[in-house]
C-alpha cells in the first residue's frame, strides 16, 4: 500500500508540473488569442468588404452611454451610432467602453476611430482631434445649485465658491477660461472624475460643492431619482454654454467623418434621429432645448 | 585507482591548498588528520568540484580531468563516480528518508524507481533505520540523519565514498551509532576518504592516514607509521594533543 | 428627509447581488494571469538577479524598484498608453488589443517585480548544503534546483505569497478606472444606470472581506499541510 | 500618439506643487498607524479583555476592503449623512466646512493603523520569551519589560515591514483621485485635462512617487543598517 502511495505520489508530482506547463500554454495562446480577434476579424470583414470601426464610449452616463441591468451597452450615443452603421453598410461598428477621461486618450493613441461622449467643442481639442460637422444632439448646459440655496444666479456668483467639475470636460474649459480672466478670484474648481450620480447629489444638497454645471435633462434626472417627489436641484441664470455634441474622429480619418456626418444628415432629415432622441431621452433635444 | 595531482587553492588571495597530492588504491580506506584550517576539509570538496581548485588533476580509474578546467560534463561524471558524507548532514529537507536515498538513484543514475525503491530499503537495513522510511530529516536525532547521510552515498555504489567530518557536529553520545555504521561501509571493501577528528576511530578503520598542515600534506604512511612513530614534528605535536585528549575523554 | 433612506435599501441590496456576480470571474481572470504570468516571470528574474550576469543587475534592480515605488494605478495607466507606442517600434500594432489585455500585462509585470523579490529571498534562505548535497549524489545543477532547492524555497515563500495573493486581489479593483467591466466596474455601471451605488459598493466590500478572510486560511491551511518539519 | 517633453515638464511641476498634499495623505495614516497601531499590538499581545478581539475582528474586515471600495463608501456616507449627524449632535459644522482630503486621511489612516498593528505584532511574537521572563526576573516592572527589553529587540525585527507598509500607504494615496481629491496624481494630469497628454501625465506623476518611495527606503535602510551594527555591538 505505501509503495503505491509514493509511486503515486511521484506521479502527481508530475502530473502536476504537466499541468502547470499546459495551463501557462494555453494562458499564453489565450492572451495572443485576445491580442489577435480585433486584427482577426478586422481581416475577415475587410473580405466581406465591410470596415471595423472602434467606437470608444463611456459606461456610465445614464442615458448616453451606460450599462443596463443585464450589462449591455445601451443608451442613446449606441442608439444614434446603430443608426449611422445602418446607413453605412461599407463600416461595422465595434464598441468598446471607457472611462471619459480615457475617451479621447484613447482616439489620440490610435487604439479606437470615433470618440462618442457627447462632445462639445472647443479651441483645446479642435486642435487636436477632428469633430464632426453634424450635431446630433443640443447641449445647453446651466449653473445647477442646492434648491435651498439662493445666493448665487449667475457665473459672477461662482467667484470663491466651490464648482464641482472633471477633468477634460467642456465645463471645466470653460471656467478655467473664466479664471484666467478673473485671476483675483476665481472659481474653485473641484475636480472629481469618478463621481456617481449619488454621488453629485449628495454633494451639491448637503453643500459639499456649491454648484456645478449641466443640462436641464441631466438635473431632471437625478431630482427625479433622488427626491422622493421634490426637487433637491434647481438650475439658475443664463445658459453657460449653449451648443451641440459631435462625435470626434482622429485629425487624418476625414473619409470616416464626412460618412458618418452624410448618414447624420441623413437620419435628421427623416426624422429618425428626432424619434431616437424621444425614445431615449424623453424629448427632442437633437435640434434645440 | 583515484590519484590526485598537485591541487592548489586560494580563498581571496589566501593560499589554502598549496600543491596537495594523493594516492588511493582501491578498497582503501584514507583517513585524513590535521588541525583546524589545516585545508583538509576544501581538500575534500575540491575532489567532487564543491569547490573550485585553481589548479590540479584527478583521475578515477583511467580518466583524467583537470580540475580548474574540467568541463560542465566531466564535473557531472567525476561527482557519478563518487559520493559525499557531509558535516552537517546536509540531507534533502522536502524529502523523506526514503526519497533522500532514492533520489541519486532515480534522478542522476536513472534507476528505475521499483528497482530504487528496493535498494534503499535494503540500505535502510543496512544502517538500522527501516522504522523510519517515511519520517522527515527534521524528525531524527543527528546520528540518525547522518546514518541516512551515508546510505544515501552508499547506495550509489560509487568509487569512492568522500567524508567530511562525518561525526563532529554530533551530540557525543551519538558518535558511537554512527561511526559503527562507516565501519560497516568500510568491511565491506569500498574506497574511502575519510576526514575526521576520531583518532582512535581513524587508527582503527582506516589502512593509509595523511597528515595535513597549511595546506600541505606533511606526512602519510600506514596507521602504525604514523600513530606509532611519527617521523616528522607536527605530526608528533598533534597527536600528542590529540591522545592526550582522547585518553582522558576515556577515563 | 433622512440621508441613509434616500441612499441605501435592503432591497436595491438583494437586486444587485444578481447583477454583480457575472462579473466575479473577470475580476478572477485578472488574478489568475497575474499570478501565473507573475509567478514565471518571478522566477526567471529572481533566478538572473542571482546567477545572471552583472550586467542584468542594475536593469533588473531597476525595473523592480519602479514596480515596488510606484502606485498601481499609474502602472496601469502606462501599461495602457505606453505599451503600445513601445510595441510600435518593434513592429507590433498592439492599439487594438482589448483593454483588458493591458491590465492582464500590467498586473503580471507589477506581480513579477513584487514575486522575483520574494522568491529571491527565499531561494537564498534555502542552506547551501542542499545544494551541494544534490551535486554529491550526482544530480545537474537545473535538476538540483528543480527537486531539491526550489520545494524548499517555495514552502519559505508561501507566507509572503499569501499576502501578496490577497493584496493582488485587492489591487484588481483598480482596473474599472480604465473603464474595464470588471465586478467593480460593474458596481460602477449600476450606479450609473439605477442612481445607486452604495449598495453595490457595500456588497463588493462584503465579498472581498470573505474572499480574503477565506484566502488567509487557505494560506493558513497550506502552510500546515506542506510542513516537512 | 509620441512622447512630450514640455507637457511632461509642465505635468511633473503640476505633480510636484501637490506634493504636500500627498504628504498630508500619507504623513499623518504614518502617524496615526504608529501611535495606534503599537497601542493596539500591546492589546492584543498582552490580550485585554474585550478589546483585543474588538481589535482582532476590525482588523480582518478592514484589511479584506480594498481601498478604492472604502473610499467609495466612506465618501458617500459622509457626504449622505454628515450634516444630519453633525446637527444631532449641534456640532455646528456642515460638510462643506470640511476638506474631502480628511476622508482619505481617515480612510488611508486606519489602513496604516491595521498594517502597522499587524507588523508590530508579529515582531513582538519574534523576540524570544525568555527575555521577558528574565526581565521579570530581574525585578522590572511590566511596563520596564516591555519600554527597555522587547521594544528595542522587536524594533529591528518589525523596521523592514514597516518600510514596506509606509511605502504601501504613499503608493494608495494616489488612488484618493477617485473620490476626486487632487494630489500628486491628479495634480499632474491637471495640464493634460487641456492638452490630452496624459502619458506624460501618468510619467511624470510615477516618477514622483518613485523618487518619494526609494527615498523612504534608503532612509530606513540606513536606520535599520544602524540598528543592527548596534546589535552587533551589544552581542
Amino acid at each position: 500500500m505505501k509503495k503505491e502511495f509514493l509511486g503515486l505520489v511521484k506521479r502527481k508530482q508530475e502530473v502536476l508540473s504537466v499541468c502547470i506547463l499546459w495551463t501557462m500554454v494555453v494562458l499564453a495562446i489565450g492572451l495572443m488569442a485576445g491580442c489577435g480577434t480585433e486584427k482577426a476579424a478586422e481581416n475577415s470583414s475587410s473580405q466581406s468588404t465591410a470596415k471595423t470601426i472602434i467606437v470608444g464610449t463611456g459606461n456610465a452616463y445614464e442615458p448616453y452611454c451606460y450599462l443596463d441591468a443585464d450589462g449591455n451597452l445601451v443608451g442613446y450615443e449606441y442608439e444614434v451610432l446603430k443608426a449611422v452603421n445602418e446607413l453605412l453598410p461599407q463600416y461595422k461598428f465595434k464598441y468598446q467602453i471607457y472611462d471619459f477621461s480615457n475617451v479621447l486618450l484613447s482616439l489620440d493613441a490610435g487604439k479606437i476611430d470615433i470618440g462618442a461622449h457627447q462632445y462639445e467643442r472647443n479651441d483645446e481639442r479642435e486642435r487636436k482631434y477632428l469633430f464632426g460637422k453634424e450635431s446630433y444632439t443640443t447641449y445647453t448646459t446651466y449653473i445647477t445649485v442646492s434648491t435651498a440655496n439662493s445666493s448665487i444666479n449667475s457665473l459672477d456668483d461662482l467667484q470663491g465658491k466651490r464648482v464641482m467639475t472633471s477633468t477634460g470636460n467642456n465645463t471645466s474649459y470653460l471656467l478655467e477660461k473664466y479664471n484666467a480672466s478673473h485671476a483675483d478670484n476665481p472659481i474653485i474648481l473641484v475636480y472629481v472624475d469618478h463621481s456617481t450620480d449619488e454621488e453629485k447629489s449628495a454633494g451639491l444638497k448637503n453643500g459639499i460643492w456649491d454648484a456645478t454645471v449641466m443640462t436641464k435633462r441631466d438635473t431632471a434626472k437625478l431630482n427625479r431619482a433622488f427626491g422622493n417627489g421634490q426637487d433637491i436641484l434647481k438650475q439658475v441664470g443664463q445658459p453657460i454654454a449653449t451648443s451641440q455634441t459631435y462625435f470626434v474622429f482622429s485629425k487624418k480619418n476625414t473619409e470616416l467623418q464626412e460618412a458618418v456626418d452624410g448618414a447624420i444628415k441623413q437620419l435628421k432629415e427623416s426624422g429618425r434621429l428626432a424619434e431616437i432622441s424621444r425614445e431615449v431621452l424623453g424629448d427632442d433635444y437633437t435640434e434645440r432645448e | 585507482m583515484i590519484e590526485i595531482k598537485d591541487v592548489q587553492k586560494s580563498f581571496n588571495g589566501q593560499s589554502v591548498l598549496k600543491k596537495v597530492s594523493l594516492q588511493v588504491e582501491d578498497g582503501d580506506v584514507v583517513a585524513v588528520l590535521g588541525p583546524s584550517g589545516s585545508g583538509k576539509t576544501t581538500f575534500l570538496r575540491c575532489i567532487n568540484f564543491l569547490e573550485h581548485a585553481d589548479a590540479g588533476e584527478l583521475s578515477i580509474g583511467p580518466k583524467t580531468v583537470d580540475l580548474n578546467r574540467a568541463s560542465k560534463r566531466e564535473i557531472l561524471a567525476v561527482r557519478r563516480k563518487t559520493a559525499f558524507v557531509f558535516q552537517n548532514y546536509n540531507l534533502f529537507n522536502n524529502k523523506t528518508v526514503l526519497e533522500n536515498i532514492m533520489e541519486g538513484l532515480v534522478t542522476a543514475r536513472k534507476v528505475p524507481v521499483k528497482a530504487a525503491r528496493e535498494k534503499a530499503e535494503e540500505s535502510l537495513v543496512w544502517v538500522g533505520l527501516k522504522e523510519k522510511r517515511d519520517a522527515y530529516p527534521a524528525q531524527l536525532s543527528g546520528g540518525q540523519q547522518q546514518r541516512v547521510g551515508i546510505a544515501r552515498a552508499v547506495v550509489l555504489e560509487p568509487e569512492v565514498i568522500l567524508f567530511d567530518e562525518p561525526t563532529s557536529a554530533m551530540d557525543p553520545e551519538l558518535v558511537g551509532e554512527t561511526l559503527e555504521v562507516i565501519r560497516k561501509v568500510a568491511h565491506r571493501g569500498i574506497t574511502m576518504i575519510i576526514v575526521t577528528h576520531e583518532m582512535s576511530f581513524a587508527r582503527e578503520i582506516a589502512n593509509k592516514v595523511v597528515f595535513m598542515d597549511g595546506g600541505v600534506v606533511v606526512e602519510e604512511g600506514t596507521p602504525e607509521e604514523i600513530f606509532g612513530h611519527p617521523k616528522e614534528e607536527r605530526t608528533k605535536k598533534f597527536l600528542s594533543r590529540f591522545i592526550n585528549a582522547e585518553s582522558m575523554y576515556y577515563i | 428627509m433622512n440621508g441613509v433612506g434616500e441612499f441605501f435599501s435592503w432591497s436595491r441590496f438583494v437586486d444587485d447581488i444578481p447583477r454583480l456576480l457575472p462579473y466575479l470571474p473577470v475580476t478572477l481572470g485578472i488574478v489568475a494571469y497575474a499570478i501565473i504570468l507573475g509567478v514565471f516571470l518571478g522566477m526567471v528574474i529572481a533566478l538572473l538577479r542571482i546567477h545572471g550576469q552583472w550586467f542584468f543587475q542594475p536593469f533588473l534592480r531597476l525595473y523592480i524598484s519602479f514596480m515596488r515605488g510606484t502606485p498601481m494605478l499609474v502602472q496601469i495607466l502606462i501599461v495602457f498608453y505606453g505599451l503600445p507606442i513601445v510595441l510600435q517600434a518593434l513592429g507590433i500594432e498592439a492599439n487594438r488589443w482589448d483593454k483588458i489585455v493591458f491590465v492582464y500585462i500590467a498586473f503580471a509585470l507589477n506581480e513579477g517585480a513584487f514575486l522575483s523579490e520574494i522568491f529571491r529571498s527565499s531561494i537564498l534562505s534555502v542552506p547551501t548544503g542542499q545544494m551541494e548535497a544534490a551535486l554529491s549524489v550526482g544530480l545537474t545543477r537545473w535538476q538540483a534546483y528543480r527537486r531539491i532547492v526550489l520545494p524548499q524555497a517555495i514552502r519559505i515563500a508561501l507566507p509572503s505569497f499569501g499576502t501578496d495573493f490577497i493584496a493582488l486581489f485587492h489591487g484588481t479593483s483598480l482596473a474599472f478606472l480604465i473603464g474595464v467591466v470588471d465586478i467593480m466596474g460593474r458596481a460602477k455601471t449600476l450606479g450609473a444606470s439605477t442612481k445607486h451605488a452604495l449598495e453595490a459598493y457595500l456588497f463588493i466590500a462584503l465579498l472581498f472581506i470573505v474572499a480574503s478572510a477565506l484566502l488567509r486560511l487557505l494560506f493558513h491551511f497550506l502552510d500546515r499541510k506542506l510542513s516537512y518539519t | 500618439m509620441e512622447f512630450n517633453a514640455v507637457y511632461f515638464w509642465e505635468s511633473l511641476q503640476s505633480g510636484l506643487t501637490y506634493l504636500p498634499r500627498t504628504m498630508e495623505l500619507t504623513g499623518i495614516p504614518i502617524l496615526c498607524g504608529f501611535v495606534f497601531g503599537i497601542l493596539f499590538a500591546v492589546v492584543r499581545v498582552y490580550k485585554v479583555s474585550f478589546f483585543s478581539p474588538l481589535i482582532a475582528v476590525f482588523v480582518v474586515i478592514y484589511q479584506g476592503l480594498p481601498t478604492v471600495v472604502a473610499l467609495l463608501i466612506f465618501n458617500l456616507m459622509f457626504m449622505a449623512n454628515f450634516n444630519a449627524v453633525s446637527s444631532s449632535l449641534s456640532l455646528g459644522i456642515t460638510a462643506a466646512q470640511i476638506d474631502n482630503i480628511w476622508i482619505g486621511i481617515v480612510v488611508l489612516s486606519l489602513q496604516a493603523i491595521c498594517n502597522i498593528e499587524e507588523a508590530f505584532r508579529g515582531a513582538f511574537y519574534s523576540v524570544d520569551n525568555g527575555q521577558h521572563a528574565a526581565a521579570l526576573s530581574v525585578g522590572l516592572t511590566e511596563v520596564q519589560t516591555l519600554r527597555r527589553i522587547i521594544l528595542p529587540q522587536m524594533l529591528p525585527v518589525a523596521l523592514p515591514m514597516v518600510t514596506n507598509n509606509i511605502v504601501g500607504i504613499i503608493k494608495n494615496s494616489s488612488i484618493v483621485v477617485a473620490i476626486g481629491i487632487t494630489e500628486v496624481l491628479a495634480g499632474a494630469s491637471i495640464p493634460a485635462s487641456k492638452t490630452y497628454s496624459f502619458l506624460e501625465s501618468y510619467i511624470a506623476a510615477a516618477l514622483i512617487y518613485w523618487v518619494l518611495t526609494a527615498c523612504v527606503e534608503y532612509t530606513f535602510r540606513r536606520i535599520e543598517l544602524r540598528g543592527r551594527k548596534y546589535r552587533r555591538q551589544l552581542a
